[in-house]
């Protein structure tokens, strides 16, 4: 019994479904969805060892550190604007954010 | 069945006994340490510290542990429970967990991983966790405003500590604790990299919230800082997780600084003395420092102390990784 | 087993056996303390005054300034620690190469210094 | 055999601790299975051999990002309960959709050998002295050299937006500037006035 490729390519596209479904499924508050975007480029990373130890090729490894600096820059601007957001109106509830609907 | 003993099992034993042996160790520094701090502080201060329980009280450490052990835990009502519990909890395992990568000497190192440094510098940073989890679950603007100063002053000293970690891997190429004593046999890092030593001690004191960056719990501001709600064993875990911190550090200076395991010549008189010893008379050393300055050195305010942090330390740290490389570069002696 | 696992298996021991010692510690005051609660102490602790309104109450903005600035400076040291190893082997470009990312950074952290973000008032 | 059972212990604590996230209801709870949840990717990278990159993320994102989110959830004391819950009618049809962007994905990457001996995953076996974070070493900062820059303007912009958009200047706070106290030179700070005293007889 040995873990092959395809298993965590499973687990990867398994945990990109459960962050898809978080970012649209949720009503509480903006924060979930951020948080859900942080595990979609969780699987993303994942996928991207996976292939990479199999091809013995340590590329993968290095984007997957390029996307790590991505997701915390926006998850830095992305609480940042969740904060400015929650100061001027109140609360960030996701269905009253319907300000620019005009 | 013998077959899976020997080359399943046996191994896993002499790992066990290992791990037990270092944390036992760690265990005794605690409680040897608070006896030492309190003895340095009541010297300084020309007075006598423990001295009533036991011979010259050594007990009192002990005499403190049972009655932490059995006071009674009080959780306030309001507080959010389950957070409240794994504040303490979360403190003590990290700071505990961070000693098995310690190379004591030779080979005295429970796990010796290739990646030694980053794993010590990733559960530091996971020690802002207990503190923030301890001052938002119980509740009450006093815990809580001293967590969240405390986390942001542990948080704004990791950055220096990172970049004078950098400063020392530059002259040593692996990441492995070992290899970084090796690398010290002929010259220690505290001659050339100086500068880089005040620093990173100076950090390790704010990381751990030690005196001079105490504020957090300064008594008269924020009452008992994040600990404020903690009665008996939960306060005792914090106690433990902050020494335990605080060894952690000591140790780091050693072995970053003060060659670890290393004697300080290598003619006959010193080289007989065991590596083990060497390491813990330097750790003492530091930990003697760490006390001696509390004694000495007024509380920073808390602008004071961030300025410190994000305006003096990290420029400096910074400027001093592009010197270091440049000049290994220069002479071409990069490892 | 994989040489990986082999140098992380004293980790896991380790860190079950810390977990084991911190979860030993609490448990005499569950069993053995005495269990009285009255209301007086189980209030938060407010210098013998009532407390008034919630206590998470809204917060200076500055903690956030500090997190995110920490997030980035993280990254920066991230960075760093490959860049230490090799820097000898990798030649005058890769040396030039992370001081243009460190000159970007503390470009960065000159346009904060100056905005007065590090002020702490 | 042993890794095997680790994989899959990793493999259901992150696809719990992920479904935890999302459908818990206090949101301090969602941010500590999101931790949990970041651990375990940690732990899958070190069995897939990438013990650099298992490291840093515990660094940057146990470390910095979650404490970020630690920091906002306790601040915009927002009370979860007000917020009205009827995600019913939306659970079903949610995790029907879901369920078949799961099947997509599957179908779309999925032929036997994947599933194969020889494509099995052990660790980095390439036979090589360097250790893993000396190979990313080598490459980063000269083949993905391009990369590495436009990531540290990432950082560059991240830092000025966050700056220009949280920073609020109180301006009735007084703050000590020590480099003037510093800078001070006792001869203009010091007004030398003698004073002719007139003693009365």
């Amino acid at each position: 019994m040995v873990i092959e490729l395809g298993h965590y390519l499973v687990l990867a596209s398994m945990l990109f479904t459960i962050g898809v479904i978080g970012v649209f499924l949720n009503r509480e508050n903006v924060i979930i969805i951020l948080m859900s975007l942080e595990l979609i480029l969780l699987s993303i990373s994942i996928n991207l060892v996976a292939f990479s130890s199999f091809l013995n090729d340590s590329s993968g490894q290095i984007f997957s550190l390029f996307i790590l600096t991505v997701a915390a820059g926006e998850a830095a601007i992305g609480l940042a604007i969740l904060v400015v957001y929650f100061r001027n109106v109140g609360n960030i509830e996701v269905d009253q954010i319907n300000k620019m609907s005009g | 069945m013998t077959l899976f003993f020997i080359n399943y099992a046996l191994p896993l034993i002499f790992i066990f006994f290992q791990s037990a042996l270092v944390l036992v160790a760690v265990l005794l520094m605690a409680y040897f340490g608070i006896y030492a701090d309190r003895k340095i502080w009541a010297a300084v201060q020309l007075r006598k510290g423990p001295n009533v329980v036991g011979p010259f009280g050594l007990l009192q450490s002990a005499a403190d542990l049972l009655k932490l052990l059995f006071k009674e835990i009080i959780i306030p009502e309001k507080a959010n429970k389950m957070i409240f519990v794994l504040g303490p909890i979360v403190t003590c395992f990290v700071a505990l967990s961070s000693w098995a990568v310690i190379p004591f000497s030779e080979g005295w190192v429970v796990a010796d991983i290739n990646v030694g440094i980053l794993y010590i510098f990733a559960v530091s940073s996971l020690g802002v966790y207990g503190i923030i989890m301890g001052g938002w679950a119980s509740n009450s603007k006093y815990p809580f405003m001293g967590a969240m100063r405390s986390a942001a002053q542990m948080v704004s000293y990791e950055v220096s500590i990172g970049f004078v970690i950098i400063t020392v891997l530059l002259c040593v190429g692996s990441l492995n604790l070992s290899e970084i004593v090796y690398a010290q046999e002929g010259l220690w890092f505290i001659f050339p990299l100086f500068p880089m030593f005040i620093i990173f001690f100076i950090s390790a004191l704010a990381e751990t919230n030690r005196p001079p960056f105490d504020l957090p719990e300064a008594e008269a501001e924020l009452v008992a800082g994040y600990q404020t709600e903690y009665s008996s064993a939960l306060f005792m875990l914090y106690f433990l997780g902050e020494l335990a911190a605080t060894f952690l550090m000591c140790a780091m200076t050693t072995i970053l600084f003060l060659g670890g395991w290393l004697p300080p010549l290598d003619i006959l008189p010193f080289t007989i003395v065991p590596g083990v010893v060497w390491f813990f008379l330097k750790m003492a050393f530091i930990f003697f420092l760490f006390s001696m300055v509390k004694a000495l050195v007024p509380r920073y305010r808390y602008d004071q102390l961030m300025r410190l942090g994000w305006k003096v330390f990290l420029p400096i740290s910074l400027f001093y990784v592009i010197l270091t490389s440049s000049f290994l570069l220069f002479f071409d002696i990069a490892p | 087993m994989p040489s990986i696992l082999q140098d992380y298996l004293p980790i896991v021991i380790f860190m079950s056996l810390c977990m084991f010692i911190t979860l030993l510690l609490i448990l005499p005051p569950l069993l053995i303390a005495p269990k009285n609660p009255d209301p007086e102490k189980l209030s938060p602790y407010e210098c013998g005054f009532e407390p008034f309104d919630d206590a998470r109450s809204k917060f200076d903005i500055r903690f956030y300034l500090v997190a995110i600035l920490f997030i980035i400076f993280d990254l920066e040291v991230a960075f760093l620690f490959p860049w230490a190893l090799v820097f000898g082997d990798i030649g005058l470009f890769g040396f030039f190469s992370m001081m243009l990312f460190l000159g970007i950074l503390t470009i960065g952290f000159i346009y904060e210094w100056k905005k007065g973000a590090l002020e702490w008032d | 055999m042993f890794p095997v059972l680790l994989f899959y212990i990793f493999s259901l604590a992150i696809i719990a601790s992920a479904l935890m996230v999302i459908f818990s209801k206090q949101p301090i709870n969602s941010v500590l299975f999101l931790i949990f949840s970041f651990i375990n990717a940690a732990g899958i990278f070190l069995l897939a051999g990438a013990e650099f990159l298992a490291l840093i993320m515990v660094i940057v994102y146990v470390g910095a990002v979650a404490v970020l989110f630690l920091f906002v959830i306790m601040m915009l004391d927002f009370n979860p309960d007000t917020i009205k819950k009827e995600v019913g009618k939306h659970l079903y049809v949610g995790l029907f959709i879901g369920f078949i962007l799961f099947l997509e994905i599957i179908l779309m990457m999925y032929s036997p050998e994947l599933f194969s001996y020889e494509y099995q995953i052990v660790g980095n076996t390439v036979k090589t002295s360097l250790t893993n974070t000396e190979i990313l070493g080598n490459l980063i900062y000269t083949e993905y050299f391009l990369q590495f820059q436009i990531s540290g303007f990432i950082l560059l912009v991240a830092m000025i937006g966050a700056i220009v958009l949280t920073l609020r200047h109180r301006d009735y706070v007084r703050r000590q500037i020590v480099s003037d106290q510093v800078a001070r030179d006792p001869k203009l700070s010091i007004e030398l006035v003698d004073i002719k005293l007139k003693i009365r007889k």
